[in-house]
Protein backbone atom coordinates (compact mmCIF):
# COMPACT_ATOMS: atom_id res chain seq x y z
CA UNK A 1 0.00 0.00 0.00
CA UNK A 2 2.35 2.74 -1.33
CA UNK A 3 1.30 6.46 0.14
CA UNK A 4 -0.41 7.44 -2.64
CA UNK A 5 -3.77 5.33 -1.38
CA UNK A 6 -2.88 5.76 2.06
CA UNK A 7 -3.50 10.23 1.48
CA UNK A 8 -6.97 8.66 -0.26
CA UNK A 9 -8.11 6.01 2.59
CA UNK A 10 -7.21 8.79 4.93
CA UNK A 11 -9.24 11.26 2.93
CA UNK A 12 -12.11 8.73 2.93
CA UNK A 13 -11.97 8.22 6.66
CA UNK A 14 -12.15 11.58 7.37
CA UNK A 15 -15.04 12.05 5.22
CA UNK A 16 -16.43 8.98 7.12
CA UNK A 17 -15.84 9.97 10.58
CA UNK A 18 -17.24 13.78 10.06
CA UNK A 19 -20.11 12.31 8.67
CA UNK A 20 -20.33 10.02 11.59
CA UNK A 21 -20.00 11.94 14.17
CA UNK A 22 -22.30 14.84 13.12
CA UNK A 23 -24.98 12.18 12.40
CA UNK A 24 -24.11 10.63 16.13
CA UNK A 25 -24.07 14.63 17.40
CA UNK A 26 -27.90 15.30 16.33
CA UNK A 27 -29.63 11.73 16.25
CA UNK A 28 -27.12 9.59 18.48
CA UNK A 29 -28.35 8.42 21.71
CA UNK A 30 -29.44 10.37 24.63
CA UNK A 31 -27.56 13.02 23.22
CA UNK A 32 -30.00 15.73 25.05
CA UNK A 33 -27.63 16.04 27.52
CA UNK A 34 -24.69 18.68 26.56
CA UNK A 35 -22.08 17.08 27.59
CA UNK A 36 -22.72 13.65 25.88
CA UNK A 37 -23.13 16.06 22.66
CA UNK A 38 -19.87 17.78 23.33
CA UNK A 39 -18.29 14.11 23.32
CA UNK A 40 -20.22 13.52 20.51
CA UNK A 41 -18.86 17.14 18.59
CA UNK A 42 -14.92 15.38 19.15
CA UNK A 43 -15.78 12.59 16.15
CA UNK A 44 -15.91 15.45 13.37
CA UNK A 45 -13.39 17.14 14.72
CA UNK A 46 -10.88 14.33 14.78
CA UNK A 47 -11.89 13.68 11.26
CA UNK A 48 -11.42 17.48 10.31
CA UNK A 49 -7.46 16.60 11.68
CA UNK A 50 -7.28 13.24 9.54
CA UNK A 51 -8.39 15.95 6.35
CA UNK A 52 -5.74 18.21 7.30
CA UNK A 53 -3.34 15.24 7.41
CA UNK A 54 -4.31 13.64 3.81
CA UNK A 55 -3.35 17.30 2.24
CA UNK A 56 -0.34 17.58 3.93
CA UNK A 57 -1.31 20.86 6.45
CA UNK A 58 1.20 20.29 8.67
CA UNK A 59 1.21 23.64 10.57
CA UNK A 60 -3.01 23.86 10.25
CA UNK A 61 -3.33 20.56 12.22
CA UNK A 62 -0.21 21.92 14.63
CA UNK A 63 -2.79 24.60 15.58
CA UNK A 64 -5.79 22.85 15.35
CA UNK A 65 -4.78 20.04 17.48
CA UNK A 66 -3.60 23.04 20.22
CA UNK A 67 -6.72 24.62 19.31
CA UNK A 68 -8.69 22.37 20.44
CA UNK A 69 -7.61 20.95 23.46
CA UNK A 70 -8.34 24.87 24.52
CA UNK A 71 -12.22 24.65 23.06
CA UNK A 72 -12.78 21.62 24.79
CA UNK A 73 -11.42 23.82 28.12
CA UNK A 74 -14.12 26.85 27.21
CA UNK A 75 -16.91 24.15 26.23
CA UNK A 76 -16.90 22.10 29.31
CA UNK A 77 -17.11 25.69 31.69
CA UNK A 78 -19.69 26.79 29.65
CA UNK A 79 -21.85 23.83 30.38
CA UNK A 80 -20.58 23.60 34.31
CA UNK A 81 -21.92 27.30 34.36
CA UNK A 82 -25.00 26.77 32.35
CA UNK A 83 -25.96 23.63 34.57
CA UNK A 84 -25.23 25.58 37.54
CA UNK A 85 -27.07 28.84 36.86
CA UNK A 86 -30.00 27.40 34.95
CA UNK A 87 -32.33 25.95 37.73
CA UNK B 1 6.09 -2.74 6.61
CA UNK B 2 3.16 -0.54 6.36
CA UNK B 3 0.82 -2.19 9.43
CA UNK B 4 0.51 1.11 11.16
CA UNK B 5 -1.75 2.81 8.49
CA UNK B 6 -4.08 0.03 8.20
CA UNK B 7 -4.20 -0.64 12.20
CA UNK B 8 -4.42 2.85 13.26
CA UNK B 9 -7.17 3.44 10.62
CA UNK B 10 -9.22 0.38 11.71
CA UNK B 11 -8.66 1.79 15.83
CA UNK B 12 -9.69 5.28 14.25
CA UNK B 13 -13.15 3.70 12.84
CA UNK B 14 -13.69 1.75 16.01
CA UNK B 15 -13.26 4.89 18.28
CA UNK B 16 -15.26 6.85 16.36
CA UNK B 17 -18.21 4.17 16.29
CA UNK B 18 -17.75 3.90 20.05
CA UNK B 19 -17.69 7.32 20.98
CA UNK B 20 -20.79 7.45 19.36
CA UNK B 21 -22.58 4.01 20.63
CA UNK B 22 -21.14 4.09 24.43
CA UNK B 23 -23.52 6.15 26.82
CA UNK B 24 -21.94 6.68 29.50
CA UNK B 25 -19.59 9.32 30.32
CA UNK B 26 -16.35 7.43 30.97
CA UNK B 27 -16.83 4.99 28.38
CA UNK B 28 -17.24 8.00 25.72
CA UNK B 29 -14.28 9.20 26.92
CA UNK B 30 -11.74 5.48 27.00
CA UNK B 31 -13.08 5.57 23.33
CA UNK B 32 -12.16 9.00 22.52
CA UNK B 33 -8.79 8.08 23.76
CA UNK B 34 -8.70 5.13 21.53
CA UNK B 35 -9.57 6.92 18.89
CA UNK B 36 -6.67 9.56 19.47
CA UNK B 37 -3.79 6.73 19.30
CA UNK B 38 -5.73 5.83 16.30
CA UNK B 39 -5.23 9.55 14.85
CA UNK B 40 -1.63 10.28 16.04
CA UNK B 41 -0.72 6.27 14.80
CA UNK B 42 -2.00 7.68 11.26
CA UNK B 43 0.13 11.29 11.82
CA UNK B 44 2.84 9.03 12.61
CA UNK B 45 2.34 6.87 9.58
CA UNK B 46 2.76 10.00 7.50
CA UNK B 47 6.08 10.75 9.16
CA UNK B 48 4.91 13.99 10.86
CA UNK B 49 7.26 12.85 13.85
CA UNK B 50 7.20 16.23 16.09
CA UNK B 51 3.50 16.63 15.15
CA UNK B 52 3.06 13.51 16.44
CA UNK B 53 4.73 14.62 19.45
CA UNK B 54 3.16 17.87 20.67
CA UNK B 55 -0.46 15.81 19.50
CA UNK B 56 0.68 12.99 21.96
CA UNK B 57 1.75 15.46 24.56
CA UNK B 58 -1.79 17.59 24.23
CA UNK B 59 -4.09 14.45 24.14
CA UNK B 60 -3.94 13.72 27.72
CA UNK B 61 -4.39 17.31 28.40
CA UNK B 62 -7.57 17.62 26.61
CA UNK B 63 -8.63 13.84 28.24
CA UNK B 64 -8.24 15.08 31.69
CA UNK B 65 -9.72 18.32 31.25
CA UNK B 66 -12.90 16.24 29.86
CA UNK B 67 -12.57 14.02 32.87
CA UNK B 68 -12.81 17.12 35.21
CA UNK B 69 -15.56 18.32 33.20
CA UNK B 70 -17.55 14.91 33.66
CA UNK B 71 -16.89 14.62 37.18
CA UNK B 72 -18.46 17.94 38.03
CA UNK B 73 -21.12 17.40 36.06
CA UNK B 74 -22.34 14.21 37.07
CA UNK B 75 -21.68 16.08 40.89
CA UNK B 76 -24.04 18.41 39.83
CA UNK B 77 -26.63 16.72 38.05
CA UNK B 78 -26.93 14.57 41.81
CA UNK B 79 -27.27 17.18 43.73
CA UNK B 80 -29.69 19.15 41.67
CA UNK B 81 -31.76 16.07 41.41
CA UNK B 82 -31.59 15.62 45.40
CA UNK B 83 -32.41 19.08 46.39
CA UNK B 84 -33.70 20.63 43.87
CA UNK B 85 -37.26 19.17 44.45
CA UNK B 86 -37.38 21.08 48.26
CA UNK B 87 -35.27 24.29 47.93
CA UNK B 88 -37.08 26.81 45.84
CA UNK B 89 -35.79 28.10 43.07
CA UNK B 90 -35.55 31.60 44.38
CA UNK B 91 -33.44 30.54 47.45
CA UNK B 92 -30.62 30.37 46.07
CA UNK C 1 10.01 -19.31 9.42
CA UNK C 2 9.62 -21.18 12.68
CA UNK C 3 13.37 -20.05 13.75
CA UNK C 4 11.44 -16.97 14.49
CA UNK C 5 8.91 -18.37 15.98
CA UNK C 6 10.99 -20.38 18.32
CA UNK C 7 12.84 -16.79 18.82
CA UNK C 8 9.74 -14.88 19.22
CA UNK C 9 8.50 -17.66 22.31
CA UNK C 10 11.68 -17.61 23.96
CA UNK C 11 12.15 -13.83 24.05
CA UNK C 12 8.60 -13.44 25.50
CA UNK C 13 9.11 -15.98 28.19
CA UNK C 14 12.09 -13.89 29.20
CA UNK C 15 10.25 -10.71 29.14
CA UNK C 16 7.26 -12.32 30.80
CA UNK C 17 9.42 -13.87 33.96
CA UNK C 18 12.04 -10.38 33.71
CA UNK C 19 9.08 -7.92 34.28
CA UNK C 20 7.07 -9.92 36.86
CA UNK C 21 9.82 -11.02 39.31
CA UNK C 22 11.18 -7.17 39.01
CA UNK C 23 7.67 -5.87 39.98
CA UNK C 24 6.89 -8.50 42.63
CA UNK C 25 10.03 -7.81 43.76
CA UNK C 26 9.54 -4.03 44.66
CA UNK C 27 6.19 -4.69 46.12
CA UNK C 28 3.42 -4.17 43.30
CA UNK C 29 1.00 -6.32 44.31
CA UNK C 30 1.15 -5.41 47.58
CA UNK C 31 -0.63 -1.93 47.93
CA UNK C 32 -2.05 -0.04 45.22
CA UNK C 33 0.34 3.02 44.36
CA UNK C 34 -2.68 5.37 42.84
CA UNK C 35 -6.26 5.70 43.56
CA UNK C 36 -6.89 4.40 40.03
CA UNK C 37 -4.66 1.17 40.89
CA UNK C 38 -7.30 0.32 43.54
CA UNK C 39 -10.39 0.61 41.57
CA UNK C 40 -9.14 -2.19 39.00
CA UNK C 41 -8.34 -4.51 42.12
CA UNK C 42 -11.49 -4.10 43.46
CA UNK C 43 -13.23 -4.87 40.02
CA UNK C 44 -10.84 -7.67 39.62
CA UNK C 45 -11.75 -9.35 42.74
CA UNK C 46 -15.35 -8.48 42.44
CA UNK C 47 -15.62 -10.64 38.98
CA UNK C 48 -13.50 -13.48 40.96
CA UNK C 49 -9.75 -12.71 40.91
CA UNK C 50 -6.82 -12.23 43.61
CA UNK C 51 -6.84 -9.13 45.12
CA UNK C 52 -3.17 -8.98 44.79
CA UNK C 53 -2.81 -10.05 41.26
CA UNK C 54 -5.60 -7.40 40.58
CA UNK C 55 -3.13 -4.50 42.71
CA UNK C 56 -0.53 -5.87 40.51
CA UNK C 57 -2.83 -5.38 36.97
CA UNK C 58 -3.66 -2.10 38.39
CA UNK C 59 -0.37 -0.82 39.23
CA UNK C 60 0.61 -1.81 35.57
CA UNK C 61 -2.40 0.43 34.39
CA UNK C 62 -1.62 2.95 36.10
CA UNK C 63 1.98 4.01 36.36
CA UNK C 64 4.85 2.74 34.22
CA UNK C 65 6.58 0.13 35.77
CA UNK C 66 9.17 -2.74 34.66
CA UNK C 67 6.67 -3.67 31.82
CA UNK C 68 6.97 -1.08 30.44
CA UNK C 69 10.66 -0.36 31.43
CA UNK C 70 11.10 -3.78 29.69
CA UNK C 71 9.56 -2.48 26.53
CA UNK C 72 10.76 0.72 26.35
CA UNK C 73 14.38 -1.23 26.99
CA UNK C 74 13.50 -3.17 23.89
CA UNK C 75 12.50 -0.10 21.89
CA UNK C 76 15.48 1.96 22.10
CA UNK C 77 17.48 -1.13 22.14
CA UNK C 78 16.23 -1.89 18.34
CA UNK C 79 16.90 1.91 17.94
CA UNK C 80 20.19 2.79 19.30
CA UNK C 81 21.90 -0.27 20.34
CA UNK C 82 22.96 -0.74 23.91
CA UNK C 83 22.94 3.39 25.36
CA UNK C 84 19.24 3.40 23.99
CA UNK C 85 18.82 0.87 27.38
CA UNK C 86 20.32 3.32 29.76
CA UNK C 87 18.25 6.83 27.67
CA UNK C 88 15.09 4.23 28.20
CA UNK C 89 16.05 3.99 32.14
CA UNK C 90 15.83 7.50 32.41
CA UNK C 91 12.88 8.07 31.21
CA UNK C 92 11.17 6.04 32.34
CA UNK C 93 12.53 6.99 36.02
CA UNK C 94 10.76 10.59 34.79
CA UNK C 95 7.68 8.95 33.72
CA UNK C 96 7.10 7.25 36.60
CA UNK C 97 7.92 10.31 38.71
CA UNK C 98 4.95 11.85 36.88
CA UNK C 99 2.83 9.04 37.52
CA UNK C 100 3.45 9.52 41.52
CA UNK C 101 5.13 6.71 41.56
CA UNK C 102 8.89 6.28 43.56
CA UNK C 103 10.39 4.76 40.27
CA UNK C 104 12.41 1.68 41.75
CA UNK C 105 10.30 -0.66 39.60
CA UNK C 106 10.22 0.95 36.22
CA UNK C 107 13.99 1.69 36.19
CA UNK C 108 15.39 -1.59 37.89
CA UNK C 109 13.16 -3.34 35.29
CA UNK C 110 14.54 -1.20 32.50
CA UNK C 111 18.14 -2.15 33.47
CA UNK C 112 17.76 -5.86 34.03
CA UNK C 113 15.70 -5.90 30.81
CA UNK C 114 18.66 -3.99 28.83
CA UNK C 115 21.25 -6.53 30.27
CA UNK C 116 19.38 -9.40 29.36
CA UNK C 117 18.96 -8.09 25.71
CA UNK C 118 22.18 -7.37 25.56
CA UNK C 119 23.36 -11.40 26.78
CA UNK C 120 20.77 -12.61 23.93
CA UNK C 121 21.44 -9.98 21.44
CA UNK C 122 23.92 -13.01 19.75
CA UNK C 123 21.22 -14.77 18.37
CA UNK C 124 18.15 -12.96 19.39
CA UNK C 125 17.88 -10.04 17.46
CA UNK C 126 16.28 -7.11 19.92
CA UNK C 127 12.73 -6.73 17.43
CA UNK C 128 11.83 -10.13 18.69
CA UNK C 129 11.94 -9.23 22.25
CA UNK C 130 9.26 -5.51 21.51
CA UNK C 131 7.43 -7.92 20.14
CA UNK C 132 8.04 -11.15 22.84
CA UNK C 133 7.35 -7.83 25.28
CA UNK C 134 4.35 -6.81 23.63
CA UNK C 135 2.75 -11.01 24.09
CA UNK C 136 3.67 -10.78 27.28
CA UNK C 137 1.55 -7.78 28.38
CA UNK C 138 -1.30 -9.66 26.22
CA UNK C 139 -1.18 -12.62 28.61
CA UNK C 140 -1.32 -10.85 31.89
CA UNK C 141 -3.54 -7.65 30.64
CA UNK C 142 -6.04 -9.07 27.57
CA UNK C 143 -5.87 -12.76 27.97
CA UNK C 144 -8.45 -13.21 30.62
CA UNK C 145 -8.61 -11.35 34.04
CA UNK C 146 -9.37 -13.30 36.56
CA UNK C 147 -7.27 -16.45 35.94
CA UNK C 148 -3.78 -13.90 35.04
CA UNK C 149 -4.68 -12.62 38.61
CA UNK C 150 -4.70 -16.16 40.35
CA UNK C 151 -1.51 -16.84 38.71
CA UNK C 152 0.15 -13.18 39.84
CA UNK C 153 -1.17 -13.66 43.27
CA UNK C 154 -0.13 -17.34 43.69
CA UNK C 155 3.33 -16.03 42.07
CA UNK C 156 3.75 -13.58 44.85
CA UNK C 157 2.59 -15.27 47.46
CA UNK C 158 5.48 -17.96 46.41
CA UNK C 159 7.93 -14.94 45.96
CA UNK C 160 6.79 -13.77 49.79
CA UNK C 161 6.24 -10.08 48.86
CA UNK C 162 2.43 -10.70 49.78
CA UNK D 1 5.43 -10.30 5.83
CA UNK D 2 7.47 -9.66 8.84
CA UNK D 3 6.38 -12.18 11.58
CA UNK D 4 6.86 -9.60 14.62
CA UNK D 5 4.54 -6.90 13.27
CA UNK D 6 2.05 -9.65 11.87
CA UNK D 7 2.09 -10.77 15.45
CA UNK D 8 1.52 -7.15 17.07
CA UNK D 9 -0.80 -6.25 14.44
CA UNK D 10 -3.36 -9.36 15.61
CA UNK D 11 -2.92 -8.58 18.87
CA UNK D 12 -3.39 -5.03 18.77
CA UNK D 13 -7.40 -5.91 16.26
CA UNK D 14 -8.53 -8.68 19.32
CA UNK D 15 -7.33 -5.77 21.90
CA UNK D 16 -9.33 -2.83 19.64
CA UNK D 17 -12.74 -5.09 19.63
CA UNK D 18 -12.20 -6.07 23.61
CA UNK D 19 -12.36 -2.55 24.10
CA UNK D 20 -15.21 -2.14 21.99
CA UNK D 21 -17.57 -4.97 23.89
CA UNK D 22 -16.54 -4.83 27.19
CA UNK D 23 -19.21 -3.48 29.88
CA UNK D 24 -18.06 -2.55 32.74
CA UNK D 25 -15.60 0.52 32.67
CA UNK D 26 -12.81 -0.46 35.00
CA UNK D 27 -12.38 -3.73 32.99
CA UNK D 28 -11.71 -1.77 29.91
CA UNK D 29 -8.29 0.05 31.25
CA UNK D 30 -6.37 -3.37 30.90
CA UNK D 31 -6.98 -3.42 27.53
CA UNK D 32 -6.61 0.63 26.82
CA UNK D 33 -2.80 -0.50 28.15
CA UNK D 34 -2.23 -3.21 26.38
CA UNK D 35 -3.09 -0.57 23.51
CA UNK D 36 -1.04 1.75 24.16
CA UNK D 37 1.65 -1.71 24.30
CA UNK D 38 1.45 -2.14 21.17
CA UNK D 39 0.97 1.02 19.22
CA UNK D 40 4.30 2.15 21.20
CA UNK D 41 5.31 -1.04 19.42
CA UNK D 42 4.44 -0.30 15.62
CA UNK D 43 5.41 3.02 16.01
CA UNK D 44 9.06 1.88 16.22
CA UNK D 45 8.94 -0.91 14.28
CA UNK D 46 7.26 1.28 11.27
CA UNK D 47 9.84 4.23 12.09
CA UNK D 48 13.38 2.52 12.89
CA UNK D 49 15.41 5.72 13.45
CA UNK D 50 16.14 7.32 17.45
CA UNK D 51 13.47 10.06 16.55
CA UNK D 52 10.91 7.33 16.31
CA UNK D 53 12.07 5.90 19.67
CA UNK D 54 11.57 8.99 20.88
CA UNK D 55 7.90 9.50 19.41
CA UNK D 56 7.43 6.32 21.08
CA UNK D 57 8.10 6.97 24.63
CA UNK D 58 6.76 10.70 24.70
CA UNK D 59 3.51 8.67 23.22
CA UNK D 60 3.67 6.33 25.66
CA UNK D 61 4.21 8.23 29.16
CA UNK D 62 1.51 10.30 27.81
CA UNK D 63 -1.33 7.82 27.27
CA UNK D 64 -0.21 6.04 30.23
CA UNK D 65 -0.71 9.56 31.97
CA UNK D 66 -4.37 9.93 30.29
CA UNK D 67 -4.93 6.24 31.32
CA UNK D 68 -4.10 7.04 35.24
CA UNK D 69 -6.63 10.16 34.89
CA UNK D 70 -9.15 7.74 33.59
CA UNK D 71 -9.14 5.02 36.75
CA UNK D 72 -8.93 7.93 39.33
CA UNK D 73 -11.68 9.47 37.41
CA UNK D 74 -13.47 6.38 37.57
CA UNK D 75 -13.06 6.24 41.39
CA UNK D 76 -14.55 10.01 42.27
CA UNK D 77 -17.33 8.44 40.02
CA UNK D 78 -18.03 5.71 41.81
CA UNK D 79 -18.18 7.54 44.85
CA UNK D 80 -20.23 10.54 43.84
CA UNK D 81 -22.98 7.60 42.60
CA UNK D 82 -22.54 5.54 46.31
CA UNK D 83 -22.95 8.52 48.31
CA UNK D 84 -25.57 10.71 46.21
CA UNK D 85 -27.57 7.23 46.06
CA UNK E 1 28.48 -3.22 19.98
CA UNK E 2 31.19 -0.57 19.48
CA UNK E 3 32.53 0.07 23.10
CA UNK E 4 35.97 0.65 23.39
CA UNK E 5 37.56 0.50 26.28
CA UNK E 6 37.71 4.37 26.71
CA UNK E 7 33.66 4.53 26.47
CA UNK E 8 33.18 2.55 29.56
CA UNK E 9 35.93 4.53 31.51
CA UNK E 10 33.86 7.53 30.69
CA UNK E 11 30.61 6.07 31.93
CA UNK E 12 33.04 4.87 34.82
CA UNK E 13 34.01 8.41 35.78
CA UNK E 14 30.52 9.67 35.57
CA UNK E 15 29.33 7.04 38.11
CA UNK E 16 32.39 7.50 40.51
CA UNK E 17 31.76 11.65 40.38
CA UNK E 18 28.44 11.41 40.84
CA UNK E 19 28.52 8.86 43.85
CA UNK E 20 31.56 11.39 45.06
CA UNK E 21 29.13 14.71 45.19
CA UNK E 22 26.57 12.67 46.35
CA UNK E 23 28.12 12.05 49.79
CA UNK E 24 29.50 15.64 49.68
CA UNK E 25 26.14 16.61 49.36
CA UNK E 26 25.42 13.84 52.30
CA UNK E 27 22.29 12.30 50.52
CA UNK E 28 20.93 9.52 52.96
CA UNK E 29 23.10 6.13 52.29
CA UNK E 30 20.38 3.23 52.41
CA UNK E 31 17.64 3.26 49.50
CA UNK E 32 13.80 2.56 50.63
CA UNK E 33 11.79 1.94 48.29
CA UNK E 34 8.45 3.88 49.33
CA UNK E 35 10.01 7.57 49.71
CA UNK E 36 10.34 10.09 47.47
CA UNK E 37 13.39 11.02 48.10
CA UNK E 38 16.82 10.89 46.17
CA UNK E 39 19.50 8.65 47.61
CA UNK E 40 22.88 7.82 46.90
CA UNK E 41 22.25 4.83 44.80
CA UNK E 42 19.20 4.68 43.29
CA UNK E 43 18.26 7.92 41.48
CA UNK E 44 21.79 9.41 40.91
CA UNK E 45 23.40 6.56 39.32
CA UNK E 46 20.92 5.89 36.83
CA UNK E 47 20.10 9.26 35.84
CA UNK E 48 24.30 10.14 35.31
CA UNK E 49 24.24 6.78 33.46
CA UNK E 50 21.46 8.08 31.08
CA UNK E 51 22.66 11.95 31.31
CA UNK E 52 26.22 10.12 30.02
CA UNK E 53 24.72 7.85 27.18
CA UNK E 54 22.38 11.06 25.41
CA UNK E 55 26.00 13.46 25.85
CA UNK E 56 27.50 10.06 23.98
CA UNK E 57 24.48 10.18 21.50
CA UNK E 58 24.08 13.86 20.60
CA UNK E 59 27.86 14.95 21.17
CA UNK E 60 31.32 13.12 21.80
CA UNK E 61 32.03 12.57 25.13
CA UNK E 62 34.89 13.97 26.91
CA UNK E 63 35.78 13.92 30.70
CA UNK E 64 35.53 17.13 31.95
CA UNK E 65 31.89 16.71 30.77
CA UNK E 66 31.55 13.22 32.28
CA UNK E 67 32.59 15.07 35.49
CA UNK E 68 30.10 17.55 35.06
CA UNK E 69 27.28 15.28 33.97
CA UNK E 70 27.86 13.26 37.47
CA UNK E 71 27.91 16.44 39.32
CA UNK E 72 24.79 17.75 37.90
CA UNK E 73 22.78 14.56 38.27
CA UNK E 74 24.04 13.74 42.10
CA UNK E 75 22.53 18.18 41.93
CA UNK E 76 19.60 16.67 40.10
CA UNK E 77 18.88 13.53 42.75
CA UNK E 78 19.63 15.47 45.69
CA UNK E 79 16.33 17.65 44.82
CA UNK E 80 14.51 15.09 43.32
CA UNK E 81 11.93 15.29 45.63
CA UNK E 82 11.19 19.31 44.74
CA UNK E 83 11.41 18.75 40.99
CA UNK E 84 9.02 15.93 40.97
CA UNK E 85 7.09 15.33 44.17
CA UNK E 86 5.35 12.80 45.16
CA UNK E 87 1.43 13.84 45.45
CA UNK E 88 -0.33 11.52 48.87
CA UNK E 89 -3.88 11.49 48.47
CA UNK E 90 -5.86 13.13 51.09
CA UNK E 91 -8.19 10.17 51.58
Amino acid sequence: MNTMNLVVLTTYIGYFLLIIGVIGAIFGPMTNDPLKRLLNIEVPSMGVALIFLAYNETLALMTYIAVNSVLMLVFVRAIIKNEELEA
Amino acid sequence: MDVLPLISILSCILGGIGVILHTDYINKIIMFAFLEAGLIGLITSFYYLDVSIISSILEPIGTVILLLGALKYAHLKRTKKKYSSEVPILAR
Amino acid sequence: MEIEVIKLIIASIICWINFVVVDTYFGLPKKPGVSGAEVIGKKIEKIGGNINGGYFMGNIVCSPDASAGTLMAAIFYYAMGFEGGLIAALLIFIGNRLCNDPGYAGTIGTITATILIYLCSGFIEPQYFIAGMVIAIFTIQGFHHAYASKLLGSIAKKMGRI
Amino acid sequence: MDIVILTIGTIMVIVGLRIFLTRSRALKLPYVCCLNFCMAALIVLYIKSPMGALTAVVYFISSTISSNAIAHTIGEMKKIEKTMK
Amino acid sequence: MNVPYTLIYFYGISIISSIIIGILLKMPLKPNTNSFEGNILFPTVFVALGLTAIAEFLFGLDIILCVIIGVFSALFSKYINRIFPGVDYGN
